[in-house]
């Protein structure tokens, strides 16, 4: 565990790395970035949680099963949603012309819309979800793990 | 049922990514739950695979493309090259598919048992899904890109896979080798590919093979591409990952990663043939697939019989073993160009090599098997060590036997089938590569023979006395792959006519594999 | 439009980067320099990928803001980034076994931990 | 000393393999015309309404990747958690 100092500056910058990782998972289809690069964002505020405090401290608030049923399900939505478009072909866009995330918008150069892409932006958050928790579990268990904690059968 | 077989290439690999996402999720609700989640789904996939087979053969080539408007629509609406990727499973794929999905529903079944009492279960399943799907893409994908990624996907699983014993420090050893060798030759195929991109602007193996050009920029690719899947498939020289790898792989799993270095292997041929096949100088690149496969076959056989692991004595057969059908390839490909040698006895060569695959991974899937058995109930896997084991676990020595008369080239086992087509076309090519190939097969059986007596028969050794039979699950899994070792073997005709030739068929002949997509302009 | 340079530093540095990173693969013992030379030729794969891509005076591929005559290649970049995941993905793997292994035999030497032969 | 040399030609010849490799590709900046990837920059935004034509590869035109991408990086994560087995909880005995 580090000074307070610390301590409270990464306190304070927690939010503002997760908004500035949110933010690039949500405009994924209009500005460069998506789920991957967005879910990196947060969980490196997460790595920076982990050298403020220690590991211990920051499993009580981040349970590996809950993180393990995130990114499970985050996995699962990705999957689901190129289900969705089986009635026509895998993977199939089906949700561009409908009403969720289906403008399409003008050709050419233009300002951009959120509510474009089909199901772009809602695979970006699948994606986010799993990479989220996924890398979490990943960081939080090889600190935990070098911190001294071991299971043996 | 049409819209079933319609989807059935994108539906084999996405259910196996399900149960491999949602099983962390089911197995929260007790682990009979889960075994019946997973066998009732992998059931259903093994059915779509028989399906997607039958259709195949009448067929010919089955082209999914994603996210199209239509399957079948590789080609945006009269656009010249293809955009999206696209599975195409002609008859190599589905040979590929037949074989992984055999061993893994063995694996699978068999590992139900073995398991007990572990840690890790559910992730373990997990990972044995992933490696299923990861193997299955790469036998169907028809982009060069996908390829890559589902090869990544495999590797991964596998080396999680063979870690899995962390109490032991050979077990994550093992692991840390193949991931190693799995990264760099993956990344060297990445290159490759990317070099092969940079002339070409395609991805699609369909649409390379179409514009190949074969400059020394190709030839690079082929070079690091064959080098890369030489590593992965463990041909000599380099083959040393593979002992270690398969030495600590657990139960159920050893075949699984054995079958995932055939399917490499598979890469390699569809590469070699279909993107490259009408413009390689064929001969001589017959001959160094050739070479590679002789020195496999011999320093396989010479540095296996001398081990005293019984698994690493397996493995090394296996290294052995992956020659005779580089070897019979090999030969195929060295006559490509000469009509009259190819039908003659190249086609089938190639038929024999290609048969061997399926022989010899069902048969080595069932020797590992019997081995992981063994240690499972006397927990060494030292020969030294062993002794009397038939009395107690006579299913075990059975279907050992059963494998290793396979193995050596005895009839009526498949191996005798395959290697017979392989010595005697081998002969009428070259007949000192014969005479090595019948004296590694000579070589093998008295190794076998050697493990089987200090093993199986001899006094009972005190410290057995109590060792019981494996479970049910265990045998199960056995006999699956014993019944397919003795059906190849009476009935080898029926399998070279049905799979075999097909497959042969879509390696000797490109075209029909690049106008499904190249042709397809509506 | 620029002059194209004779020398194509991209490709230049890939080669650099990948010629090193084989040499650490080959040569050196110690397990996490190996993994380190594993990056590295990664790095490298990836340089050389996204270079490939480039076209001279080009943007990045948005429609948010770029007109499409001066857009750069996409399908290499997404093959990049699809690369960089796999790659994050390779090494956590290849980090936690080296950390199991420093458990058991106490070194980082794969001459010293290998206690298979053969 | 023989591992050393074996390893010096595998290096010489991989070496080899790249630089000319590298110096046979195209001048940096200068890719030969590509129909696919002209393809998706055009139609990109009418056939997945992205404006950003390398999202739009990512999950449309390339979506299979992408699945593979994240089953990788699920891979990974549950090999990870499996070798360092945190869970103190063990399994039920089936």
């Amino acid at each position: 565990m580090l000074t307070k100092i610390v301590r409270t500056v990464s306190n304070g910058f927690i939010p503002i790395i997760v908004i500035f990782g949110l933010y690039i998972i949500a405009h994924g289809h209009l500005t460069p970035g998506g789920g991957f690069q967005g879910g990196a964002v947060v969980v490196s505020g997460v790595v920076m949680l982990l050298v403020a405090f220690n590991s211990q401290e920051l499993k009580k608030s981040l349970r590996e099963r809950i993180l393990s049923i995130m990114e499970s399900s985050g996995a699962l939505i990705f999957i689901g949603l190129a289900f969705a478009g089986i009635g026509t072909v895998f993977f199939y866009n089906l949700l561009v012309g409908s009403s969720i995330f289906g403008g399409i918008p003008p050709t050419g150069p233009n300002i951009g819309d959120i509510w474009t892409g089909g199901v772009i932006p809602l695979m970006n958050f699948a994606v986010g979800l799993k990479v989220i928790a996924g890398l979490t579990a990943v960081v939080l268990a090889i600190a935990l793990f070098s911190g001294g904690e071991e299971v043996e059968e | 049922m049409d819209s079933l077989i319609y989807h059935s290439p994108a539906l084999i690999v996405a259910l196996p990514l399900v149960v491999a996402f949602a099983i962390l999720l089911i197995s929260r609700a007790g682990y009979r739950v889960r075994n019946i989640f997973s066998l009732v789904i992998f059931g259903l996939i093994a059915f779509l695979v028989a399906v997607l087979a039958v259709d195949v053969h009448s067929v010919g080539i089955r082209v999914y493309t994603f996210g199209a408007t239509a399957a079948e629509l590789a080609l945006p609406g009269g656009y010249m090259v293809p955009v999206r990727i696209m599975f195409e499973v002609d008859g190599m794929s589905i040979f590929m598919g037949i074989i992984i999905t055999t061993v893994t529903l063995a694996a699978l079944i068999y590992s139900l048992h073995f398991l007990k009492g572990q840690t890790g279960q559910a992730r373990f399943y997990s990972l044995m899904m992933l490696l299923y799907a990861g193997m299955m893409g790469l036998a169907f994908t028809g982009d060069m890109f996908n390829l890559f990624v589902f090869l990544e996907i495999a590797s991964i699983a596998g080396a999680g896979l063979a870690a899995y014993r962390t109490n032991m420090a050979d077990a994550l050893e093992g692991g840390f080798k193949y991931i190693v060798v799995s990264a760099v030759s993956a990344l060297l195929v990445l290159f490759a590919i990317g070099i092969l991109y940079s002339q070409y602007n395609v991805l699609s193996i369909a649409a390379l093979a179409n514009y190949m050009q074969y400059t020394t920029l190709d030839m690079i690719a082929l070079g690091l591409l064959g080098g890369a899947f030489v590593m992965k498939l463990a041909g000599v020289p380099l083959h040393m990952w593979a002992p270690d790898t398969y030495t600590v792989a657990p139960a159920g799993t050893t075949p699984m990663i054995l079958a995932a270095s055939y399917t490499s292997m598979y890469a390699l041929y569809r590469i070699t043939f279909t993107i490259y096949g009408a413009h390689i100088d064929s001969t001589a690149i017959g001959w160094i697939v050739i070479v590679v496969g002789v020195l496999s076959m011999f320093i396989g056989v010479m540095m296996a019989v001398h081990q005293t692991d019984i698994k690493r004595m397996m493995a090394y057969h296996a290294i052995s073993q992956g020659g005779y059908m580089l070897l019979g390839v090999g030969v195929g490909l060295a006559v490509l160009a000469n009509p009259v040698a190819l039908a003659s006895y190249g086609r089938d060569a190639i038929n024999g090599g290609v048969f061997h695959i399926i022989n010899h991974v069902f048969y080595k899937a069932l020797l590992f098997m019997t081995a992981e058995a063994i240690f499972f109930r006397i927990g060494t896997r030292d020969t030294n060590k062993m002794g009397g084991l038939a009395r107690n676990m006579k299913w075990t020595a059975v279907f050992y036997i059963i494998g290793a008369l396979a193995i050596s080239g005895i009839p009526p086992f498949n191996g005798f089938a395959s290697k017979l087509l392989i010595y005697e076309t081998v002969l009428k090519f070259n007949p000192v590569l014969a005479v090595i190939a019948m004296f590694v097969s000579l070589v093998t059986l008295a190794s076998f023979v050697k493990v089987f007596y200090s093993a199986f028969t001899g006094p009972e050794m005190p410290a057995y006395r109590e060792v019981r039979e494996v479970p049910k699950s265990m045998i199960i899994g056995m006999a699956i792959l014993a019944a397919c070792v003795i059906f190849f073997g009476i009935f080898p005709g029926l399998i070279v006519d049905n799979l075999v030739a097909p497959a042969t068929e879509a390696l000797i002949n490109q075209t029909p594999y690049i106008n499904a997509v190249m042709g397809a302009v509506p | 439009m620029m002059e194209h340079v004779p020398l194509d530093f991209p490709f230049i540095a890939a080669a650099l980067l990948m010629g090193v990173s084989l040499y650490i693969i080959i040569f050196k013992k110690n397990l996490i320099k190996l993994i380190m030379g594993i990056a590295m030729l990664a790095a490298g794969v990836n340089l050389f990928l996204v270079a490939l891509g480039y076209r001279a005076g080009g943007g990045a591929p948005i429609y948010t803001g770029v007109p499409k005559e001066t857009m750069v290649m996409p399908v290499p970049q997404a093959l990049t980034l699809t690369s960089i995941v796999i790659n994050v993905a390779v090494l956590a793997l290849m980090l936690t076994m080296v950390i199991r292994i420093y458990r058991h035999t106490g070194s980082l030497d794969s001459e010293k931990s290998r206690k298979l032969k053969g | 000393m023989k591992r050393q040399v074996t390893g010096l030609v595998l290096l010489l010849v991989l070496v080899a393999f790249i630089v000319l490799g590298m110096h046979l590709t195209h001048p940096f900046g200068y890719p030969d015309a590509s129909d696919m990837d002209d393809y998706m920059i055009e139609n990109s935004q009418e056939e997945t309404g992205s404006n950003n034509v390398v999202a739009a590869v990512l999950f449309d035109y390339r979506g299979l990747d992408t699945l593979g991408e994240a089953t990788i990086l699920f891979t990974a994560v549950t090999g990870v958690l499996l070798l360092l087995r945190l869970s103190k909880r063990k399994e039920k005995i089936s």
